[in-house]
């Protein structure tokens, strides 16, 4: 058994749930997530048991192409990340019925597919259509069960594929550029073997970094983000920025940093530059917004910036932490855009101004949501403490002041959450009744809570988990 | 039989078959009668068609001659063809000239 | 060879048919026909014998592709039974006019002696002419008709004096003879004139920038099959006609041998460019589906030209290319006959709502036009992938990266098609599920993605 | 050890499980055994305190849990556990004990709020953090409850939540407690990167070691003492963040006794001392602390001298009050500090008490306006506040005297300005105390005839902590007597130098003692003629002028860091929004948009005419051909 076991479980769950027609639909969905989760976790164990759960076979002959999947510790934690958070979306998805359910889920569990692909393909181009494949089943899922006026969000949706694609387009050239220097291989041990000159590596780490920019997103590439975040089904939202952002800070880990070490030590400081300014920047904006899922969109920008910085510092603990900070930031961002989806299902609105006074009607709700706010913004003892003070001290290794100024994070982001928790929960007893939370959205509120909660105090699991391959990744980078 | 070519250079016959050629061109150009386009388009061809047995001498071979024959025969099939077309624009517009086929464009 | 005769043959019988007053049976026939000459064309693979002293050689190139055309005119022919329900006289005529012109276009590819190949061309051309125009009463068919054979016609003459250069410095047509001598380090100023002009006169075939004013407007004009032909069938034949013949006459040597290679590579570096660009520019604000096909295939046509930089190693790039460009196309068609059948335009607005009134179809369309834009796993992305490769590997970056932001334009106007098809609300009942357009879309489809997935099938077939 | 660990895993969870408890059977449970819960989880933990005390005090060695690894840095590994010595179980000792009392006397203050269960179990929670707060063995375990207690305060200081000023408050003392917490955070930083370790006790070594070599990485001390002082200026109120504390006042009365005056805001005196090695080595940074609280004990007390709202005074003493425990602190004083925490805490959380007493008996009055002549209704808690406002005014013989005496005291030798400034502070408190106990005990009462209708002594629930800590506050003082100090020699063992060896007794104390003493007496004799004899009301607040209307509002500070720092960040924010983004966007969509145009331009070009056509056909072909030529 190896890890093309979840795909295809993924691949085929999606073209059951297809079939299974509108009325099962979302129930088979989740069982096949749950069942891929469960295979993630059976790898895990295999994998800790030393076995060998990658694999390899060759594809296409000239220029070679091979469809490999490799697991290592990282990969792994990624997969695990995007097997656990698939099913959590799927089943808080269960109170609002989509029209033409079947293939609404189907898009789901074949986006699952894309990313899972994306965290584990170890060839360059297999890790380029499963990035380019991801992008298919959110498009049409912002574009056909999104919100808000139609015309805006088509152009919403039409910017963010085109600006993606177009980034991506660029990646796919650096990677032909880095087969040719490879004699002709995509495989990610050949590219990393590859001696490049310090003007190529720096076109490369150009070519890589648009693509990623433009995923992650870094300022100033981010204008897609808060429209599509605001216009995509909630579903869609947390996959975007539970799932599809980490794979651009993934393959930054992954890909860019150690094909193109030259260059990413010579402009360490632009980047880890952008990446604060980011932090600063999207929390700035985020405290003048009105409407929930674009504030939470602009926080969700502050986070990666951090995340970004922490692993352009190319030391261990940046990496480490970035890493952490991916999962943690996974799973908080899509406990809050769930929290704006239960409101939504009770009030029918997100503008902060129209909200307010629900504590006094759902103490329930209100303390979970409120725990998700601490947990963003970073609590200590929450998962996201760990990430986010693992960071903040490497950023501080390389040089105090990127400390301090991405530490303003944590003074920003308490004053627009805390801000955005006043005006929606606190306050007179709203007008509209306030539901009490069913108990599905009970349920996935707990969920992720826990794991929030739990790895904040004993991260060691995870840590120890990415740890090593992480290490592997730095020795390629610092090889010359 | 001594070669015509050695009184007058191949170079001549090149020359005036271009000649003709742009004539042809030119009348393809400026012309605005169907009918008239498509006489220019002949005088290309057999501008062509001139040169052909030109080098068929000038190289002593036949095959150029040969060709010439399948040229012509393409070109009447062309042109049987291009009438055709012309008639029934005529019967649907009433004129032949090329300025009116505009509505297609942008 | 044997194809040939086939092919010729079956147009015969198609017409034999009509008189004998046995219009039904005439598409089954020549489907089944046509698979058995696919079938004869098979066996002859590999086999590398020339018939008639050299009018015609067979080779790996030659059957590759000419089995790809009788795919294609299989597809084509299927389509025409439902194009044609109206006026069922002429379906006989031209199923016929299209065997003849696949007939054309094997002999085009298969040409061992330059009168074969001005044969072949002429062949296409003509009966194209007659299928541009082949809506009499419709004046826009007309127009198509004429613009296309006057353009057609001249560009025949440039190609005719062209080859008659050929002939004088060469002095013969035998394609084997010309590129022995082309090797010779003396060579009269003519036979690159002469290449150049038949170059041209091919562009012209192909559509490329600037010699491609003609296919948008024919495109629009002609009746809705015929678009679907010019585009894949008539596409496909003329690129890899002219690549036969620049690289059957070893011209590149020959260049090489006078130092004027990189002339050359600048002007198809330049030609590609300008297609591209032009290409998908020009499509942005096409409402027309067809006109909008015309000048993405237009720009297609100017990725193709890129492998005339690679010309000694790029031949199954180039078949990969063309097959996939071209199965997308009919696919993409087969849903454009499906959904236009009456209405009076291909109005994007015809479009709209699609993806609820027909959820497949709206499904292959989207399949198709995300091939053509070059999205994985649809083999339209591996061409590029293959192109882009043989590319970068002589060294023209630039031009690689143009054709990147041009592959982004594309996705520009793609979109608007899915966008219509999916966002808006249907303004009109589809019914009917005709057979033959269903299959054909789904098998070109599945073909399409089949060759996305195993690229090798195609790709090492030249190799 | 195992005995140790189970003993410190008890002092921790056992306010924690009555946290879970409150939170998820409270409401079932009603609201007496609730409250019963919630006092006896933080009851135990005292009794665990005490246990662990008498084993220090008889071993005289720290005790060390650890439980396990937590967050893995390179270079530093931090693992999630305690340290039990002098020093935090004396805080333990306090906190939870005073903790205790103030639960039991919130079961009959806060009987009337239907949230009662909650209110438990945030208190509770705040104990859970302040205990790990105290006794963690590292920063960063400290920095988990330093986190921890703020979210208490804030969910405290917002308890009633309908109101969106308290909101404000609340949201105001978090996030000001964040703006020091990123100054904590940074010191962090800088000590892991000098210690390599965030353990105490292995970073005292490390400091030790490195400071023996003196390299110039030697420098990054002093910024991290910078950085924590910044931290410590957050959770302790001083300049320049010391604005939230009165706003904390919106809480219930016994949140602001707990949190609010006895234990939270102690932390960053606390933290201090508790990293006295690194701050003894940074005496420029010492200096500004001692600066800093002077100033922000006068500053503080100025304010206090007019304001009307019983509980804002109060407020504003604490501010002052802590501004002079830092004072010692800037002197490397850490003994007296921690001698003044402890008595402060003995008589501020009375005072608090008491005037929740009050506030309770007047159903939610707090001006003292509308008080006075309370003294009849109300003996118990008149008689309690009287003693603690004898304390804090530093009046002979009760706890306040002799901790503020060596405070002043150690000022005294080390500079005279500072010395000045503490002991006019000092007067001022012995003033405005004096000022609120004769507003609101003496005279007749200025309320509403219905509230005097009402008047009456509170329930024995809160009688009986008022009364306690009134006797600890009187008798507090005897842990430390000046010359022969329990305290000292006590703490002794946290600190590089020898404790209190700068004053045994002479003759500059005995004056120093008595010139405070007058100081006092000066204070509360002012008062007492202003609001005794002449029996001065102050006026409403429209009729306040000159330096009393600046001293009323407080010196404007809210209003200034308002201007300073809030509305240009919300400006930017704005801009950001309407400029920056939109223009980011349309210059992506103006990509889209240039294209396009060019593609509707480019549709002339396509005229339909074939003359046109084949005209740039032949051009074309012309181009190729002479192109080629001019090659040759």
């Amino acid at each position: 058994m190896n890890v093309s076991t979840i795909l295809i479980i993924l691949l085929i769950g999606a073209f059951a749930t297809y079939f299974s027609g509108d009325k099962l639909a979302s129930k088979v969905a989740l069982l096949f997530s749950l069942a891929a989760l469960g295979c993630s976790i059976v790898l895990l164990n295999n994998y800790n048991a030393g076995e060998n759960i990658s694999l390899i076979n060759a594809w296409i002959a000239q220029p070679k192409i091979s469809f490999a999947l490799n697991a290592d510790g990282l990969g792994l934690a990624m997969v695990l990340l995007s097997a656990a958070l698939t099913p959590v979306i799927i089943f808080s998805s269960f109170g609002n019925d989509y029209k033409n359910s079947k293939a609404f889920y189907g898009l789901i569990l074949f986006m699952a597919f894309a990313m899972t692909g994306t965290f584990l393909a170890s060839d360059g181009l297999l890790y380029y259509i499963f990035w380019e494949l991801a992008l298919i089943p959110i498009y049409f899922i912002a574009l056909i069960w999104g919100n808000g006026d139609a015309e805006e969000r088509r152009k919403a949706v039409v910017k963010f594929f085109i600006y993606t694609l177009a980034g991506s387009l660029f990646m796919l050239t650096a990677f032909i550029y880095l087969s040719q220097k490879a004699n002709g291989s995509f495989l990610i041990e050949d590219l990393y073997k590859v001696q490049l000159s310090a003007c190529e590596q720096f076109w490369i780490f150009l070519a890589f970094f648009l693509a990623y920019a433009i995923k992650i997103p870094i300022i100033p590439f981010h204008t897609w983000q808060a429209n599509v975040y605001q216009k995509a089904p909630t579903v869609g939202t947390m996959l975007l920025s539970g799932i599809m952002l980490k794979m651009g800070l993934y393959s930054v880990i992954r890909w860019q940093l150690p094909i193109a070490p030259l260059a990413a030590k010579e402009y360490m400081y632009i980047f880890i530059a952008l990446g604060i300014a980011g932090v600063i920047y999207g929390s700035i904006v985020a405290l003048r917004q009105n409407d929930l899922k674009k504030l939470l969109a602009y926080s969700s920008l502050a986070h990666v910036g951090l995340i970004a910085a922490g692993s352009y510092t190319l030391t261990l603990d940046g990496l480490r932490g970035a890493v952490l900070q991916m999962i943690a930031h996974g799973f908080v961002v899509v406990g809050l855009f769930f929290a704006a989806e239960v409101i939504f299902r009770r009030f029918e609105t997100r503008e902060i101004a129209q909200l307010g006074g629900i504590r006094t009607q759902s103490p329930k709700f209100t303390s979970m949501f409120l725990i998700l706010v601490l947990a963003s913004v970073a609590l200590p003892g929450t998962f996201n403490f760990v990430g986010e003070f693992t960071v903040l001290y490497s950023l501080s290794q390389i040089n105090i002041w990127f400390a301090v100024l991405g530490g303003t994070t944590i003074i920003l982001g308490a004053y627009y959450m805390l801000r955005m928790f006043q005006h929606v929960m606190l306050g007179e007893t709203n007008s509209k009744v306030f539901a009490d939370v069913t108990l599905n959205e009970g349920i996935s509120f707990a969920v992720i809570i826990a794991v929030l909660l739990f790895f904040g105090f004993y991260p060691k699991p995870i840590t120890d988990l990415i740890t090593p391959s992480l290490e592997t990744i730095l020795q390629v980078i610092n090889k010359n | 039989m001594d070669n015509i070519l050695n009184q007058i250079g191949i170079e001549n016959y090149i020359f005036l078959s271009v000649v003709l050629f742009c004539i042809g061109i030119f009348g393809v150009l400026y012309r605005r009668n169907a009918i008239i386009v498509f006489m220019s388009i002949e005088i290309m061809l057999n501008a062509v068609n001139l040169l052909f047995v030109a080098f068929s001498t000038y190289h002593q071979d036949a095959q150029g001659q040969v060709f010439v024959f399948f040229s012509m025969a393409v070109a009447a099939a062309e042109v049987a063809v291009g009438l055709a077309i012309l008639v029934s624009i005529f019967r649907n517009l009433g004129s032949i000239s090329i300025d009116n086929l505009k509505n297609l464009k942008g | 060879m044997n194809t040939l005769i086939a092919i010729t043959g079956l147009g015969i019988f198609c017409l034999l048919f009509e008189i004998l007053n046995f219009r039904k049976g005439i598409i089954p026939f020549t489907i089944l026909g046509l698979l058995g000459v696919l079938a004869l064309n098979f066996c002859e693979f590999g086999s590398t014998e020339s018939y008639y002293n050299n009018m015609i050689t067979v080779s790996k190139f030659s059957t590759s592709f000419s089995s790809l055309f009788i795919i294609l005119t299989i597809f084509l022919v299927a389509l025409s039974h439902n194009f044609y329900e109206n006026h069922p006289t002429k379906i006989s005529d031209f199923v016929a006019i299209k065997i003849f012109l696949l007939a054309g276009g094997v002999a085009m590819v298969s040409f061992g002696n330059l009168a074969m190949f001005f044969l072949g061309i002429e062949i296409l051309s003509i009966a194209l002419y007659v299928l541009a125009a082949s809506e009499r009463l419709n004046l826009k068919s007309n127009e198509a008709g004429m613009k296309y054979f006057l353009m057609g016609s001249f560009a025949s003459g440039i190609i005719l004096f062209g080859i008659c250069l050929i002939y004088g410095a060469m002095g013969s047509f035998d394609v084997v003879e010309i590129s022995e001598y082309s090797l010779s380090a003396e060579l009269p100023i003519w036979f690159p004139i002469g290449m150049v002009l038949v170059t041209i006169g091919m562009l012209f075939k192909i559509a490329a920038v600037p010699f491609h004013f003609w296919a948008p407007d024919v495109y629009q004009g002609s009746p809705a099959l015929t678009t679907a032909l010019m585009s894949t069938l008539a596409k496909v034949v003329a690129i890899a006609t002219l690549f036969k013949l620049i690289s059957g006459l070893n011209f590149i040597p020959s260049l090489e041998n006078q130092d004027h290679l990189h002339t050359f590579e600048n002007i198809i570096v330049f030609i590609s460019i300008a297609s591209m660009t032009v290409g998908n520019i020009m499509a942005l604000r096409q409402v027309n589906v067809k006109r909008m096909l015309a000048f993405s295939g237009i720009s297609h046509a100017g990725f193709m030209l890129m492998t005339f930089l690679t010309v000694a190693t790029s031949a199954g790039v180039l078949l990969y290319y063309t097959a996939a460009y071209a199965l997308a196309g009919i696919a993409a068609f087969s849903v454009i006959l499906y959904v236009c059948k009456n209405q009076d335009d291909e109005d994007i607005a015809n479009f709209h709502g699609l993806g609820k009134t027909n959820p497949l179809l709206a499904a292959i369309l989207t399949a198709s036009l995300l091939s053509m834009a070059g999205i994985p796993i649809f083999s339209g992305f591996f061409a590029k992938l293959f192109l882009f490769n043989q590319t970068i590997q002589t060294g023209h970056i630039a031009l690689v990266i143009v054709a990147v932001i041009n592959s982004i334009i594309s996705v520009g106007y793609y979109f608007k098609l899915i966008l219509a098809m999916y966002s808006k609300e249907p303004n009109q009942e589809r019914t009917g599920k005709p057979f033959l357009i269903y299959a054909v879309a789904i098998i070109s489809i599945a073909l399409n993605v089949a060759l996305g997935l195993f690229p090798s099938l195609v790709l090492d077939l030249l190799n | 050890m195992e005995m140790d660990t189970n003993l410190a895993l008890l002092l921790v969870l056992t306010p924690f499980l009555g946290f879970l408890i409150n939170v998820f059977f409270g409401k079932s449970l009603g609201k007496t055994v609730s409250g019963a819960i919630g006092t006896v989880a933080v009851a135990i933990s005292f009794i665990v305190s005490v246990l662990l005390f008498n084993q220090i005090t008889s071993t005289g060695k720290a005790i060390e849990v650890t439980l396990f690894d937590w967050i893995q840095i390179s270079n530093l590994k931090i693992n999630l556990g305690f340290l039990l010595d002098q020093l935090s179980v004396l805080w333990l000792l306090f906190v939870t004990g005073i903790g205790s009392l103030i639960h039991l006397y919130s079961i009959s203050y806060m009987h009337d709020d239907e949230n009662i269960h909650k209110f438990f179990s945030y208190l509770n929670l705040f104990i859970f953090f302040m205990i790990t707060l105290v006794i963690g063995s590292n920063l960063l375990v400290l920095f988990i409850g330093w986190e921890g207690v703020g979210l208490c305060s804030y969910l405290l200081i917002g308890f009633w939540h309908k109101n969106q000023d308290y909101n404000d408050a609340a949201k105001k003392a978090f996030i000001m407690n964040r703006i020091g917490d990123l100054g904590l955070l940074i010191g962090i930083f800088l000590l892991g990167y000098y210690c390599n370790t965030l353990d105490y006790k292995l970073m005292y070594e490390s400091i030790h070691y490195r400071a023996t070599l003196s390299d110039e990485s030697f420098t990054i001390i002093p910024l991290a003492a910078l950085c924590l002082f910044i931290g410590a200026c957050g959770k302790s109120a001083q300049i320049p963040l010391y604005t939230w504390l009165p706003d904390a006042m919106a809480g219930p009365t016994p949140v602001s006794a707990l949190i609010h005056a006895a234990t939270m805001v102690t932390a960053g005196i606390f933290m201090v001392t508790r990293l006295n090695f690194v701050f003894d080595l940074a005496h420029d940074v010492q200096n500004v602390i001692a600066i800093i609280g002077a100033i922000t004990s006068l500053v503080a007390a100025t304010i206090g001298l007019v304001q009307t709202d019983i509980k804002k005074v109060l407020a504003y003493s604490t501010v002052s009050q802590l501004g002079l425990m830092f004072l010692a602190l800037g002197f490397g004083a850490y003994e007296v500090a921690v001698f003044h925490v402890i008595t402060h805490a003995f008589f501020k959380a009375c005072l608090f008490l008491g005037s929740g007493s009050v506030i309770h008996g007047l159903h939610g009055e707090q001006d003292m306006r509308k008080m006075g002549g309370l003294r009849k209704a109300m003996p118990i808690t008149f008689w309690t506040m009287m003693i603690s406002s004898l304390a804090i005014s530093g009046v002979p013989f009760f706890s306040g005297f002799f901790s503020k005496d060596e405070i002043l005291m150690t000022a005294f030798h080390h500079s005279i300005p500072l010395y000045v400034v503490g002991s006019v502070a000092s007067i001022m408190t012995a003033f405005y105390m004096f000022r609120l106990m004769f507003l609101t005990f003496f005279k007749e009462f200025r309320g509403t005839e219905e509230q005097k209708h009402h008047l009456h002594e509170s329930g024995s629930l809160i009688t009986i902590p008022l009364i306690i800590l009134a006797i600890l506050a009187t008798f507090g003082g005897l842990i430390s007597l000046p010359g022969n100090s329990w305290l000292n020699e006590y703490l002794a063992p946290l600190f590089t130098k020898a404790a209190g060896e700068e004053h045994h007794l002479g003759t500059t104390e005995y004056t120093l003692m008595g010139v405070a003493v007058v100081g006092g007496l000066l204070g509360i004799l002012i008062a007492y003629i202003k609001y005794f004899k002449q029996d001065n009301v102050p006026e409403s607040d429209e009729n306040i002028t000159g330096v009393a209307k600046v001293l009323y509002n407080k010196y404007y500070v809210d209003e200034a860091y308002n201007a300073i720092f809030v509305q240009p960040i919300n400006a930017l924010s704005k801009f950001f929004r309407d400029y920056i983004e939109t223009g980011l966007s349309a210059l992506v969509f103006g990509l889209g948009k240039v294209t396009n145009k060019i593609a509707f331009q480019g549709r002339r070009l396509q005229s339909g005419s074939i003359g046109l056509y084949l005209f740039v056909f032949v051009l074309g072909m012309c181009a190729i051909i002479s192109y080629i030529f001019l090659a040759q």
